[in-house]
C-alpha cells in the first residue's frame, strides 16, 4: 500500500509538471483523498500523426490503453485529450470576435462612416498578422501557452481524430505547419483523479497532394481512359466495329418520314436536365440528327425548352444542322424557345402545344421526372408516334407503357454513337462495353472470393471517402 | 478559335475536376469550391436570358397574330405583375393606392407592347404609355402605404407575392401533378394488354404489386400476395435497378470522358 | 366566339361569383379579410377546375390557366434567384460597398497560392463577366462568346461526373454484388419450415435470402448482357439477354404498379382542397 | 348520411364497372373520359365519406423507425425538406411524423431545404403543426431551421465540408456560430443521421451521393412512391431505411402511435389517405381486366376476318 501511494504521488507530480496551467491541477488533491480513488495507470505509447489524405488542419492520435482500463483497477472511465495551445490563439479568438461584431455593425448601419472602415481595415490586418504568427507562437512551447482539452472519448477507445477547420475565421481553426503537442489523460469517475500521459510532440499537420484512399478510383479512371483511347484509335484505323441495332433509334428516321407525309410537325422535348447533364448532352446530338433530317424533308420542328442554357445550346445545334443540310435560310429562330423553369408550367405549355399543333411525332430524350407520363399520355391523345429515352430510372416504366419506342437508360447515350455512325463515337461505345464486361468479370470473381471469405479482393473495391 | 477555344476550356476544366478528386490539398479544394460557386452565379444570368426569351416569344406571338396570340397577354401580365410584387411591399396595414399603381404600371407595359407589335399608329399607344407612366411615377412618389424594395428581400414576403404563390402557382402546379392519377389509369388500360410475353410480364408484375397495396384484398390472398410483391420490389427490382445503374453509370462516365476529350461535341452545334 | 361558348362563359362567371359571395359570407364570421380570402380560394378553385377541364378537351379556360401559370412561375423563379443567389451569395463577396447597400454581411476572404495572393472580390467578378458573356447570345454577332461560360459549366460538370459516377454507380455497385451465395454466415439454412413461414428478405438467415442473392446476381448479369451493344443477341448470349429484358420488364411493371398509389394521393390532395377548403363539404 | 353516401357511390362505381365489363365482352373499347370519371368517383367518394384501416410496417420502414428510435439522446439529426406542394400530400405526412419522432426523443434537429418551395412548407409545418406540440423545446438549442439556399447539389457539395459557408445564419438571421446546437456541428460529418424527404432532384439520391457517401453519415429517406424502387439498390448499405409514398407514411404513423403513447391521438393523414387508395386501385385493376377482355375479343374477331 505504501508502495502504491508513492507511485501515485510520483505520477501526480509528473502530471503537474507536464501540465503547468491545467485548471484543476491534481497536485492540489490531498494524498489521503486520493487513496479513495486510486489514480489509474497512464496511457502509454501515445503517438500523434498528421491525418492522412486530407487538406491538413487535422491530426490523428493513437495510444495504448491504460493498464487500468477494464483490467487491473478497471477504474478508467474516459480519456481526455489535451493539446498545448499558445496564448496567441486567444488573441486570434478575440480579434475574430471583434471582426465579426464590426462586420455585423457595418451591415446593419444606415450609412457606413470612414471611421468604421478604417477600424475594419486595421482589424483585418491585425487578424491576418495574428494568424501568420501562430506557427511561431506554437514554436515557443512550453512558454506562453497552456494545455487545453480538445475532446473526450470513452474508455476502451484508443484513438482520436483532432479535426479542425481550414478557415481562420472559424473557432475550430488548427494551423498547418505549426508544432503541436498532445497529451492524453486517463480519467476516473472522480474527474479530479486522473493520470496524464507523456507529452507527444512536436507534430505538424499539413495537406496531402494525393488521396491514397481513392486509388481504386484512379485505377478505374486510367483503365477506362485507356480503353476509350484504344478503341478510338482502332476505330480510326478502320477496324470494323459491330453494334447491334436499337429499335428506338431506327424508328426515328421513319417517324420523321411519317411527319413529312402527314404534313404535321415534330415535337422534340429535351427534358428537364441542365445543359451539363449527360442525358441532355446525348439528347443534343440526337436533336442535331433529327434537325438535319427535318431540314432535308422540310418538315416543321418544335423544340420547347425548360432551361435557358439548354435553349441556347439547342438553338445552336438546330441552326448548324440546317446549315449542314444546306438550308440555312429555312431555320427560324422561334423553332427553339424557352418556356419556363418550372416543371409543371413547362408541362402545361407542352401539353397545350401537343393538342393544338397535333405533332405527327413526339420525341422525348433527356432527363424526365414526374411529367413523363403526362407528356406521353397527352401525346397519345394527340395521336402522335412517340419515341422516348431517359436515364431517370423511375420514369422508364411510364415511357415503356405509354410510348411506342423507348431507349432504356444507357441506350440513350449509345444513341448518339448510332446516329452519327462516326468511328470515334462507336469506338468509345466499344470501350464502354468492355468496361461492362470487366464489371461482370469482377462481379463473378468477387462473388467467388466473397464466398470463400477472401476479403482482400473485396477490399480492393473499398473507397473510404 | 470560335469552336476550338471552348473545347479547350472544357478539356482544362474537366481535367482539373478529375484531378482535384484525388488531391485533398487545400489549394485544390479551394479552387474546386470556387468553380462550383461560379457555376451558380452563371446560372443566374442564364435565368435573365430565359426571361428575355419568354418575353420575346410572347410578344412575337402577338405581333404575328399566331393562333391563340391573345393568351400571350395573360403570360406577360402574370410575368410582370409577379416581378412587381417581388420588389414591393406594404408598409403598414393599408394598401393605399397600391393596386391602382399596379394597374397603371401594367397599362404602361401593355401600351409599350402594343406600340411594339402594331405596324401603324404607334403614336397613340406611346402617348398613352407615357400618360400611364407619369401616373404610376406620381403614385409611387406620393403614396406612402407601400414602397419599393430593391435591396432587401421584403418583396418575397409581400402578401400579394405570397397570395399569387399560394393561390395561383400552387393550385395549378398541384393540379397538373394530380393529372397523373387519371393518366396512370388510362395508360394502364391502354397498354397493359397481354399481347406477348414481355407485355404479359409487365402486366402481371404491375397487377401483383397493385394488389399488395390493397389491405382489403389481402384476406383473400393471404399474406403471400403482399410478400410476393415485396419480394418483387426487393429482389428482381434490385437486380434490374443495379444493372441499369451500372450501365448508366458507365454511360455517364464514358460520355463525360468523351466530352472532356472533345470527342462528343454535339452540344457545340456540330453533331 | 360561338354562342355556346358565350353561354358557358356566362354560367362559369355566375357560378364563381356566387361561390365568392357565399364563401365571403361564411368566412366573414372568422376573418377580417373574409372577402379577399374568399376571392383567393375561389380563384384557386377556378384554376384547379380549369386544369381538370383539359381532361375533357382543350379549351379556353385551360389555355388561360396555362398561360398565367407560365408567366407567374417564370417571375417567381426570377425573384427567388435574384434574392437568394445574387443578393444573398454573390453581391456580399463582390464588393464591400455593395454588401452594405444590400444590408448583407460582407464576406471577404482570399487565398495565398504562394506566388499569388488572390482575393474573393477579384475572383467573383469572373463569373459575372462569364454570365454577361452568356447574355451575348442575344446579339447576332457575339453569340459565339456565349460558348465560353457554357464550356466552363459543361467541362466542370463532366469532370465531376466522371469520377463521381465511376465511384458511386460503378465501384460501389460492383462491390454490392459481392454477396454470399453459398450460405455462409449470417445466412444459415434453417429448414424448409422456416423458409415458408418467413418468406421475406429481412429473415434472419434463410434460404430465401440466398435465393434472393442468386436472383439478384443472375438478374444483374443478364441485365448487363442485355445492355451489351457490341455482340449480336444470338445463342447463349441471346438467351441471357432475353432473361435480362424479362427481369427489366418485371421491374418496370412492378414500379408502375407501385407508383399508382402516389399518384392517387396527389388527386386526394386536390379533391380535399375542392371539397374542404372551397365547398366546405367535409371538415 | 355517411352510410347512404357510401352505398350510393359504391353502387355507382361497381355497377358502372360491371356494365363496362359486359360491354367489353362485345369488344367495345372504353373512352378515356369514362376512365377519368371512374377515377374521380373512386377517389372523391372516400374523401367525402372517410374510410380508414390498420397498417403493418414493412422491414424497410421498420428499419428507419428503429434507427431513429434507438439513437442516443442528444444525437444530431438533419431533416431536409426537399419537396414542393405538389409532392406534399405524399411526403408531408412522413415529414410530420418523423419531425415529431425526433423532437420527442430529444435529438438536436436541424431543419433545412434544398428546394425554394420546401422552405415555406417547412416553416409552416414547424410553426403551425409541430412546435406547438413541443412547447418545452428551445429554438437554437433543441432544433434549428436553417432554411433554403439556391444551388441544388452545389449546396450539398459545400455543406459536406462546412455548413457555415453556405448557411451563415439560420432562417431568422441568427448566426449559426451563436447557436447552441451548432456548437458541435461543423459539417455534415458531425451529424448522426440525415433524413432526406423528397422525391425530385436534388433529393434523396443526391444526399446519398454527395453527403452520405463522402461524409460517411447514415441517410434515411422519405420519398414519393415513384422514386422508392429506385433507391432500393442503396439499401441497406447507403440508405438505412425507406418510406415510400403514403403507404410508407401510414406504416410509420402506425409504428409511432403504437410505440409512443404521447402520439396515440395525433393526426394520421397517411392512414386516412389509404381509403381512396384502395378504391382507386380496384378501379384501375378492373380497367386492366376490361382492357384485356376487349383485346382478346377484338383479336379473336380480327383473326377470323
Amino acid at each position: 500500500m505504501r508502495h502504491l501511494l508513492k507511485l501515485v504521488i510520483v505520477v501526480v507530480l509528473l502530471a503537474w509538471v507536464s501540465s503547468p496551467a491545467q485548471t484543476d491541477p491534481p497536485a492540489e488533491v490531498d494524498s489521503v483523498e486520493v487513496a479513495e480513488v486510486t489514480p489509474p495507470g497512464p496511457v502509454t505509447s501515445l503517438s500523434v500523426t498528421d491525418k492522412d489524405n486530407d487538406h491538413g488542419h487535422a491530426t490523428v492520435l493513437s495510444w495504448e490503453a491504460s493498464v487500468d482500463d477494464s483490467t487491473g483497477l478497471a477504474n478508467v472511465i474516459s480519456y481526455e485529450i489535451f493539446r498545448w495551445v499558445p496564448f496567441a490563439m486567444d488573441h486570434v479568438d478575440s480579434l475574430r470576435g471583434q471582426l465579426s461584431g464590426l462586420r455585423a455593425e457595418i451591415a446593419a448601419a444606415e450609412d457606413v462612416t470612414d471611421e468604421m472602415e478604417t477600424r475594419l481595415d486595421l482589424l483585418e490586418a491585425a487578424f491576418d498578422a495574428a494568424i501568420d504568427n501562430l506557427p511561431q507562437a506554437h514554436g515557443q512551447y512550453p512558454q506562453n501557452g497552456e494545455w487545453r482539452s480538445v475532446g473526450v472519448v470513452a474508455s476502451g477507445v484508443t484513438a482520436y481524430g483532432n479535426t479542425g477547420t481550414k478557415e481562420p475565421t472559424s473557432a475550430d481553426y488548427i494551423p498547418d505547419y505549426a508544432d503541436l503537442y498532445y497529451r492524453v489523460d486517463a480519467v476516473t469517475a472522480d474527474p479530479v483523479v486522473r493520470t496524464a500521459s507523456e507529452v507527444y510532440g512536436p507534430v505538424q499537420c499539413y495537406g496531402q497532394w494525393f488521396n491514397t484512399d481513392r486509388s481504386p478510383v484512379l485505377v478505374a479512371v486510367l483503365a477506362f481512359g485507356f480503353f476509350t483511347l484504344l478503341f478510338v484509335t482502332l476505330a480510326k484505323k478502320g477496324t470494323d466495329l459491330y453494334v447491334r441495332p436499337l429499335a428506338g433509334i431506327e424508328a426515328v428516321d421513319d417517324a420523321i418520314g411519317r411527319a413529312t407525309e402527314m404534313g404535321r410537325p415534330i415535337l422534340y422535348v429535351l427534358g428537364l436536365g441542365s445543359a451539363a447533364d449527360v442525358a441532355t448532352i446525348a439528347s443534343f446530338t440526337i436533336l442535331g440528327r433529327v434537325a438535319k433530317r427535318v431540314a432535308e424533308y422540310q418538315t416543321a420542328l418544335i423544340v420547347p425548352t425548360y432551361e435557358p442554357i439548354v435553349m441556347t445550346v439547342a438553338q445552336e445545334v438546330v441552326k448548324s444542322s440546317y446549315l449542314d443540310a444546306g438550308r440555312p435560310d429555312d431555320f427560324k429562330e422561334d423553332t427553339v424557345f424557352f418556356v419556363t423553369q418550372s416543371q409543371f408550367a413547362y408541362v402545361a405549355a407542352v401539353n397545350g402545344i401537343m393538342l393544338r399543333e397535333l405533332p405527327a411525332t413526339c420525341i422525348y430524350m433527356g432527363k424526365f421526372f414526374a411529367e413523363s407520363l403526362i407528356l406521353a399520355e397527352t401525346g397519345a391523345l394527340a395521336g402522335s408516334i412517340q419515341i422516348a429515352g431517359t436515364d431517370e430510372i423511375a420514369q422508364i416504366p411510364f415511357f415503356i407503357v405509354a410510348c411506342d419506342y423507348t431507349l432504356i437508360g444507357e441506350e440513350l447515350y449509345a444513341a448518339s454513337a448510332y446516329l452519327g455512325r462516326e468511328p470515334i463515337l462507336l469506338g468509345s461505345l466499344k470501350a464502354q462495353d468492355y468496361a461492362k464486361a470487366l464489371v461482370v468479370a469482377f462481379s463473378v470473381i468477387g462473388l467467388i472470393f466473397a464466398n470463400l471469405e477472401w476479403t482482400w479482393f473485396v477490399d480492393l473495391f473499398h473507397v473510404a471517402n | 478559335m470560335k469552336r476550338q477555344f471552348p473545347l479547350f476550356l472544357v478539356f482544362i476544366f474537366g481535367l482539373f475536376m478529375v484531378f482535384q478528386y484525388f488531391v485533398p490539398h487545400e489549394t485544390s479544394e479551394w479552387v474546386y469550391e470556387f468553380l462550383l460557386d461560379w457555376i451558380l452565379v452563371i446560372g443566374i444570368f442564364a435565368l435573365a436570358l430565359g426571361i428575355w426569351s419568354l418575353y420575346k416569344v410572347s410578344v412575337d406571338k402577338i405581333k404575328t397574330r399566331k393562333a391563340n396570340w391573345g393568351y400571350s397577354y395573360v403570360t406577360l401580365f402574370g410575368l410582370f405583375v409577379m416581378i412587381l410584387f417581388g420588389f414591393t411591399s406594404q408598409n403598414g396595414d393599408s394598401w393605399g393606392w397600391y393596386f391602382i399603381f399596379v394597374a397603371t404600371v401594367m397599362l404602361t407595359i401593355g401600351m409599350v407592347i402594343q406600340a411594339m407589335v402594331s405596324s401603324g399608329q404607334k403614336g397613340l399607344s406611346l402617348i398613352l404609355a407615357g400618360v400611364f407612366l407619369v401616373a404610376s411615377v406620381l403614385i409611387g412618389m406620393f403614396d406612402n402605404a407601400w414602397s419599393f424594395h430593391f435591396y432587401t428581400a421584403e418583396g418575397l414576403q409581400n402578401s400579394m407575392f405570397r397570395a399569387f404563390f399560394d393561390h395561383i402557382l400552387i393550385p395549378i402546379l398541384s393540379t397538373m401533378f394530380s393529372l397523373l392519377a387519371f393518366f396512370i389509369a388510362s395508360a394502364a388500360y391502354r397498354a397493359f394488354r397481354a399481347r406477348n410475353l414481355l407485355a404479359s410480364l409487365l402486366l402481371l408484375a404491375a397487377l401483383i404489386v397493385m394488389l399488395r397495396f390493397n389491405p382489403y384484398l389481402s384476406p383473400i390472398f393471404g399474406d403471400y400476395m403482399a410478400k410476393t410483391s415485396n419480394w418483387l420490389m426487393n429482389v428482381p427490382n434490385m437486380a434490374a435497378q443495379r444493372a441499369i445503374v451500372i450501365g448508366i453509370g458507365l454511360g455517364i462516365v464514358a460520355t463525360a470522358l468523351k466530352v472532356i476529350l472533345g470527342i462528343e461535341r454535339g452540344y457545340m452545334g456540330k453533331g | 366566339m360561338s354562342r355556346t361558348a358565350v353561354i358557358v362563359f356566362a354560367i362559369v362567371v355566375v357560378l364563381f361569383a356566387v361561390s365568392w359571395v357565399a364563401k365571403a359570407v361564411v368566412l366573414s364570421d372568422t376573418s377580417d379579410s373574409g372577402t379577399l380570402d374568399a376571392f383567393l380560394v375561389t380563384v384557386a378553385a377556378f384554376l384547379t377546375l380549369a386544369i381538370y377541364s383539359f381532361l375533357y378537351k382543350d379549351n379556353p379556360y385551360y389555355k388561360f390557366a396555362e398561360h398565367l401559370f407560365v408567366g407567374v412561375s417564370a417571375a417567381f423563379w426570377m425573384c427567388q434567384g435574384f434574392w437568394t443567389t445574387i443578393v444573398g451569395n454573390l453581391l456580399p463577396r463582390l464588393s464591400e460597398g455593395m454588401a452594405n447597400w444590400f444590408m448583407q454581411p460582407y464576406q471577404p476572404g482570399g487565398y495565398d497560392l504562394g506566388f499569388l495572393n488572390l482575393s474573393y472580390t477579384v475572383l467573383y467578378w469572373i463569373p459575372v463577366i462569364l454570365g454577361l458573356l452568356l447574355l451575348m447570345r442575344l446579339s447576332p454577332k457575339g453569340g459565339w462568346l456565349s460558348r465560353w461560360p457554357l464550356a466552363l459549366i459543361i467541362g466542370t460538370t463532366a469532370g465531376l461526373n466522371f469520377v463521381r459516377y465511376l465511384r458511386s454507380d460503378f465501384i460501389v455497385q460492383v462491390s454490392s454484388t459481392f454477396v454470399p451465395l453459398l450460405g455462409q454466415e449470417p445466412h444459415q439454412w434453417q429448414g424448409i419450415g422456416a423458409f415458408f413461414s418467413n418468406f421475406s428478405l429481412d429473415a434472419s438467415g434463410q434460404f430465401v435470402a440466398l435465393l434472393a442473392n442468386w436472383v439478384i446476381f443472375i438478374g444483374v448479369f443478364c441485365g448487363l448482357v442485355y445492355f451489351f451493344f457490341s455482340k449480336e443477341h444470338t445463342g447463349l448470349f441471346g438467351r441471357a439477354s432475353r432473361v435480362g429484358i424479362w427481369v427489366l420488364m418485371i421491374t418496370f411493371g412492378a414500379s408502375f404498379g407501385y407508383t399508382v398509389m402516389g399518384r392517387i394521393s396527389l388527386l386526394v390532395g386536390r379533391l380535399t382542397f375542392l371539397f374542404e377548403d372551397w365547398l366546405g363539404l367535409i371538415t | 348520411m355517411n352510410n347512404i353516401g357510401i352505398i350510393i357511390s359504391l353502387v355507382l362505381i361497381f355497377g358502372g364497372l360491371l356494365w363496362l365489363l359486359i360491354r367489353s365482352i362485345g369488344g367495345h373499347e372504353v373512352d378515356r373520359r369514362v376512365i377519368f370519371l371512374f377515377i374521380f368517383l373512386s377517389v372523391a367518394a372516400p374523401v367525402i365519406f372517410r374510410i380508414t384501416f390498420q397498417e403493418k410496417a414493412t422491414p424497410v420502414v421498420e428499419a428507419l423507425f428503429d434507427r431513429i428510435e434507438n439513437l442516443p439522446p442528444g444525437s444530431n439529426v438533419l431533416l431536409s425538406f426537399d419537396f414542393d406542394p405538389a409532392m406534399a400530400p405524399e411526403v408531408q405526412p412522413m415529414a410530420n411524423a418523423i419531425s415529431r419522432h425526433c423532437l420527442n426523443n430529444g435529438y438536436n434537429v436541424v431543419f433545412m431545404s434544398l428546394w425554394a418551395t420546401g422552405q415555406s412548407l417547412m416553416t409552416t409545418t414547424l410553426s403551425r403543426v409541430i412546435l406547438p406540440e413541443f412547447p418545452e423545446l428551445v429554438d437554437g438549442v433543441d432544433y434549428i431551421n436553417i432554411g433554403y439556399k439556391a444551388g441544388n447539389e452545389g449546396v450539398l457539395n459545400v455543406i459536406v465540408s462546412d455548413f457555415r459557408k453556405m448557411f451563415p445564419t439560420d432562417v431568422n438571421s441568427v448566426p449559426l456560430d451563436s447557436t447552441e446546437i451548432f456548437k458541435d456541428i461543423k459539417s455534415c460529418a458531425d451529424l448522426d443521421l440525415i433524413i432526406a424527404l423528397g422525391g425530385g432532384r436534388p433529393g434523396p439520391k443526391e444526399w446519398v451521393l454527395f453527403v452520405g457517401d463522402p461524409a460517411d453519415v447514415p441517410v434515411g429517406v422519405g420519398v414519393a412512391a415513384v422514386v422508392a424502387p429506385q433507391l432500393y439498390p442503396y439499401y441497406p448499405q447507403q440508405i438505412v431505411g425507406i418510406l415510400g409514398g403514403v403507404k410508407g407514411a401510414a406504416e410509420y404513423e402506425q409504428e409511432l402511435t403504437s410505440h409512443h403513447e404521447r402520439f396515440a391521438d395525433m393526426d394520421t393523414p397517411g392512414i386516412d389517405m389509404m381509403g381512396p387508395q384502395t378504391l382507386a386501385h380496384v378501379v384501375i385493376m378492373a380497367f386492366i381486366v376490361i382492357g384485356n377482355i376487349v383485346y382478346f375479343r377484338s383479336r379473336g374477331k380480327g383473326g377470323k376476318s
